[in-house]
């Protein structure tokens, strides 16, 4: 049994179908990519296994992690899954943290939520160094507007792993990232997500290269093709996905 | 003589009573058919040098001069009617209230003939029917077509582009930078592409300008500088350019 | 602090002017108080007698420099009525006033956040569309008229409340609890149909936020995100309202002491129209616009101090 | 659900404008006239019943919806045409410039139409008029501020760059780019004004601060009602219920303009 299987998991807005029969699984120490152009059903996939859809979306199908069924878990278990066994980093650090409260105490609250104790200033300066940041003490008392988008995306990672969870969701997590900052985030990603499951959701090829081996690529809410990412870019089933792939070339 | 030229050009912002430099010591100058690329990390200042260009900011120092004439001390008339801008995003670079023919026959500063709009439109791709449509009952692509109809009803000699495609969705991105290259190669004009993305800079340009920490770090025909990178900051930045 | 001193140079600056302006209204319109005090058939030597006593033909600015040289050192002058001081008269009753303001603000507040908030997370169910019908219904009806049908049912029906008057807090606390529940109650209810949708819709705002769904992706529930993350940014945004409400609340609270004939600002300055002492409605309307004036004032700077993101460049 | 509060609003408006337009013709009885039966419970003729000096309440009613209409209307208006070129004039002058009518408006926000209608009143005595011109000054300010803070908007697109590229003067701009866009934002600030303007002019006349005594206002039935409370307390239901439903109509009328008018919200919505 993987850790994380879905299984023909289904997302309804009314009467529009987002996500539509998707299956797929993630070993303990797995990770998957998953490709597609905005409104591909991407970000409804690993929203719905976090369980944070709006309440306008009707979830069908299974989503087992660890075992354990979230479709249809009730609000209060699923609370404490969330920031503990399994969490998300989203696109915009820009806009993801609290603009009225210090990172550092952000990034307490993640253990004082789950541990039923509070984060102490120590710990959140060690888990701020181990995502790389020189000088974690300046920056635990930073508002968000005062740091870079890197020392952002950085912090924002530091919540998302300062639990151990099991599972990692990153959506788009360095699509508004500089060049130059997306090479490190995504060293720095490559390296806190061992020993854990991750899903990688993205709109660019050359992006989830650097993370995943294994890559499903989505269209309409459908998964329509699937495969090592290597694999996947020299020989291109799915026509949609020839497109991505020469998106991704950059040749005209 | 230069089609336009920066002279030592400085731009100081002043964001919230605190004067901050955005771009300094910018020395720039694109021949007529030159097809310039600026490149840069966000906040590097490239945006600013567009602007400085087409005489939307002041320098705080230094001129700029169109067929040899300041724009700073003179009037930025003649250089307005021969240079036009593409904006990133479509949504905000279309009035809202406007339709589509209207927003096109902008520049002309007359009223244009059903005929005029009709092959402004063919000439991004787009339908005639597209005429009467407002901007959010069309798709980022098509808008972004008709902000490009826009930009070359008047017949300009120099296209700045914006980061023209970034703000669109990864599949139509090609079909629009192809669409500006076809443009720029048959009117034969001048072209600067501002862009986060080396890729795209290599495709469409000839000589390109490395911007970090508002200075030209770098400048040179493309192969040079992507070949043999001389700035250090330059190295990291193709380093870190991930490709398939 | 650079910006600070210069909204303190604008204020102050709108205290002079407006000081000026309640002077013009009340001086340089035709209407004169030796014509009205002596009736239509006075001889033109009493008038212009008594225009001399009160040193009415004297120049405008004058007189305006000599009355505004009064008010900075509390001296509002004399009522040309009762020939008391006005400061004398209108201090007891300001007291009265604020407390009416005062309490209405919190008793709004009290109301607004937890009724406003329900209707924005049940929004798409019938019971927070009921509640912001409520609201939109309350935000329609004057306050005095709330005032009246409070004194209908729980002073006449139900006999728990007085219907009118006022005891001072320094007298019996009780008392003056008692007296004060229904008027506080008439401008509370409408002012927090007012401030409810702003709360309701501000809710719906953070709810969209991706700081929000970041708080709930590390396991906060909807509830306590929006009391941990989402109160924080909602009250920043608040404050304005609240600023701007002290002027519909200080006309309710006018129109309030007069359904309840409590002793306030309000139905002495409305005494005074009737009787056309122009010295005492100068002064009370001069204190309640620099009331208004002096909390957007207040508002504005802790509204600097507030926003982190503005608070490096005031400081 | 969309436009219902639009047509709820219009409905409602509908209402008191067609009562306003038949009172100018036509009421059941004479408003001012006083008859043999007082304090008359509701039944007929006189439908809604007789107030304390014998006249009928439902002819008063409609009369008093004339002098609402015509209140807000006249202040509304007025204050419109005042404060929406001040507002963009604020927002398009330099800075120095334009920061003196944001702030003059500013000043005239802390004078409430109540107090206005005092300074008046102390002075000229109350009538409709000093109630059109309290209401209608202190509502100018809502229009310079909405007029300004959607001008500075709008000049912060981008489509208004690209119109200064394009070689638009100011005036140019201001006409084919700002007022289309800032149209919006004034309709419904005018209807939200309107139906602010209802309760000040309910508030002025129940205070004795607005029209004379031959014009029956909502509000001065509103008055003559509260000394009978203990006995008829009915006769505060039907002016207050009146100046509610007025009101609200405005109110949901301005809610209605903002989704159909704005299509951008349409998209979000």
């Amino acid at each position: 049994m993987s850790f994380l299987e879905v299984d023909d998991l289904t997302v309804r807005f009314g009467d529009t179908v987002a996500v539509d029969h998707v299956g797929f699984a993630v070993e303990d120490t797995g990770r998957l990519g998953i490709i597609g152009a905005s409104g591909s059903g991407k970000s409804v996939t690993s929203l719905a296994i976090a369980g944070l859809l709006s309440e306008t979306a009707r979830v069908t199908g299974s989503i087992r992690l660890d075992g354990q069924e979230l479709v249809g878990l009730r609000e209060r278990e699923y609370r404490e899954l969330r920031g503990s066994k399994l969490s998300m980093i989203f696109q915009e650090p820009m806009t993801a943290l609290d603009p009225t409260m210090r990172v550092g105490r952000q990034i307490a609250e993640v253990i004082a939520l789950h541990e039923r104790r509070s984060g102490k200033r120590l710990t959140v300066e060690a888990e701020l160094a181990r995502v790389g940041i020189r000088d974690p003490q300046r920056v635990g008392e930073s508002f968000p507007h005062q740091l870079s988008g890197g020392q952002r995306q950085r912090a924002l990672i530091a919540m998302a792993i300062i639990n151990r969870p099991g599972l990692v969701i990153c959506d788009e997590p360095t699509t508004a990232l500089d060049v130059l900052v997306q090479k490190q985030i995504l060293g720095l990603l490559d390296e806190v997500l061992t020993d854990r499951a991750a899903l990688f959701v993205s709109h660019d090829l050359a992006v989830v290269r650097e993370v995943c081996r294994h890559i499903i690529v989505m269209e309409h809410g459908r998964i329509v093709e699937q495969g090592d990412v290597d694999d996947v870019i020299a020989t291109p089933e799915h026509e949609y996905t020839a497109r991505l792939v020469a998106a991704a070339r950059g040749t005209l | 003589m230069s089609l336009i030229e920066i002279r030592g050009g400085a731009v100081t912002y002043t964001r919230r009573g605190v004067p901050f430099v955005a771009v300094r010591d910018v020395d720039l100058a694109v021949e007529p058919g030159d097809r310039v690329g600026i490149v840069g990390g966000s906040g590097s200042g490239k945006t600013t040098i567009a602007r400085l260009m087409l005489g939307l900011v002041r320098p705080s120092a230094g001129d700029v001069l169109f067929r040899g004439r300041s724009i700073v001390t003179g009037s930025p008339d003649e250089l307005r009617r021969s240079a036009s801008l593409v904006f990133q995003d479509p949504n905000s670079s279309l009035d809202p209230r406007m339709r589509v023919d209207r927003i096109i026959a902008e520049p002309l500063r007359r009223r244009a003939t059903p005929v005029e709009i009709e092959e402004a439109l063919a000439s991004v791709g787009l339908d005639p029917q597209h005429a009467r449509r407002f901007p959010h009952q069309l798709s980022g692509g098509q808008r972004q077509r008709v902000a490009i109809a826009r930009a070359l009803v008047a017949d300009p000699k120099l296209l700045v582009a914006d980061e023209p495609v970034s703000a669109l969705d990864v599949l139509v991105r090609g079909q629009v930078l192809r669409l500006i290259r076809d443009e720029v190669t048959s009117r034969n004009l001048a072209l600067v592409m501002i862009s986060h993305d080396l890729t795209v800079v290599r495709e469409l340009c000839n000589r390109v300008c490395v911007v970090h920490d508002g200075r030209i770090v770098e400048a040179g025909p493309v192969e040079d500088v992507f070949q043999r990178p001389r700035d250090e900051y330059t190295v990291r930045l193709l380093e870190a350019t991930l490709s398939l | 602090m650079r910006r600070v001193l210069i909204r303190l140079a604008w204020f102050l600056g709108s205290l002079l002017l407006a000081s000026f302006l309640i002077f013009a209204a009340t001086n340089a319109l035709p209407g004169d108080i030796a014509n009205f005090l002596l009736g239509t058939n006075a001889r033109p030597e009493e008038v212009t007698a008594l225009r001399e006593r009160l040193g009415l033909n004297r120049p405008f600015l004058v007189r305006y420099l000599e009355w505004l040289g009064g008010v900075v050192v509390g001296d509002f002058g004399t009522s040309q009525i009762t020939g008391r001081p006005v400061t004398e008269m209108i201090l007891p009753r300001l007291e009265v006033s604020a407390w009416l303001v005062g309490l209405a603000t919190i008793g709004s507040l009290l109301i607004a956040l937890p009724v406003g908030a329900y209707a924005a997370l049940r929004r798409r169910h019938l019971d927070g569309v009921a509640v912001s019908a409520v609201s939109q219904f309350g935000l329609a009806v004057p306050s005095f008229w709330a005032g009246i049908w409070l004194v209908v049912l729980f002073a006449v029906q139900l006999r728990w409340f007085p219907a009118g008057g006022y005891v001072s807090y320094w007298d019996s606390v009780g008392e003056w609890a008692l007296h004060l529940v229904l008027p506080v109650g008439a401008l509370s209810i409408v002012q927090a149909s007012v401030i409810s949708r702003y709360v309701r819709s501000a809710v719906i705002d953070v709810l969209h936020t991706d700081y929000f769904r970041t708080a709930r992706a590390i396991g906060w529930s909807r509830i306590g995100a929006l009391w941990r993350h989402g109160l924080r940014n909602i009250s920043i945004s608040l404050l304005t309202v609240i600023g701007l409400q002290v002027t519909t609340l200080l006309v309710g609270a006018i129109i309030i002491e007069q359904v309840f004939a409590i002793p306030g600002l309000g139905s002495r300055l409305l005494l005074a129209v009737t009787q056309r002492d122009l010295v005492i409605v100068q002064g009370i309307v001069l204190v309640l616009v620099w009331a208004v004036l002096l909390i957007n004032f207040l508002v504005d700077v802790a509204y600097q101090f507030l926003d982190p993101r503005l608070k490096r460049a005031a400081a | 659900m969309r436009g219902s509060s639009l047509w709820a609003g219009a409905f409602l408006i509908g209402l008191v404008a067609l009562t306003a337009g038949v009172a100018l013709f036509w009421t059941p009885f004479d408003p001012t006239a006083n008859g043999p039966l007082r304090l008359a419970p509701p039944g007929w003729p006189h439908l809604l019943g007789t107030d304390a000096f014998g006249s009928d309440v439902l002819s008063r009613l409609m009369a008093g919806a004339k002098v609402v209409l015509l209140v807000g209307v006249l202040s509304v208006v007025g204050a419109a045409v005042v404060g929406v070129p001040v507002g963009i004039a604020a927002a398009m002058l330099p800075r120095a410039w334009g920061e003196i009518p944001a702030r003059l408006s500013d000043i005239l926000y802390g004078f409430p139409a109540l107090l206005l209608a005092i300074l008046f009143a102390a002075a000229l005595g109350g009538s409709t008029w000093t109630a059109v011109m309290a209401i209608g000054i202190a509502t100018i300010p809502a229009f310079v501020r909405i007029a300004r803070a959607g001008t500075l908007e709008v000049l912060s697109q981008p489509y208004v760059e690209a119109a200064q590229l394009a070689g638009l003067g100011p005036l140019a701009i201001a006409r084919r780019h700002v007022l289309p866009n800032i149209a919006p934002l004034v309709w419904v600030q005018a209807s939200v004004s309107f139906g602010i303007a209802i309760l000040s002019e309910a508030g002025l006349s129940y205070l004795g601060l607005g029209s004379g005594p031959d014009s029956p206002t909502w509000g001065r039935m509103l008055r003559e009602a509260q000394d009978h409370l203990f006995s008829t307390p009915i006769l505060a239901l039907w002016p207050g219920l009146a100046v509610a439903f007025a009101t609200l109509g405005f109110n949901l009328l301005g809610d209605g303009l903002r989704d159909v008018l704005d299509p951008r919200l349409r998209e979000r919505a």
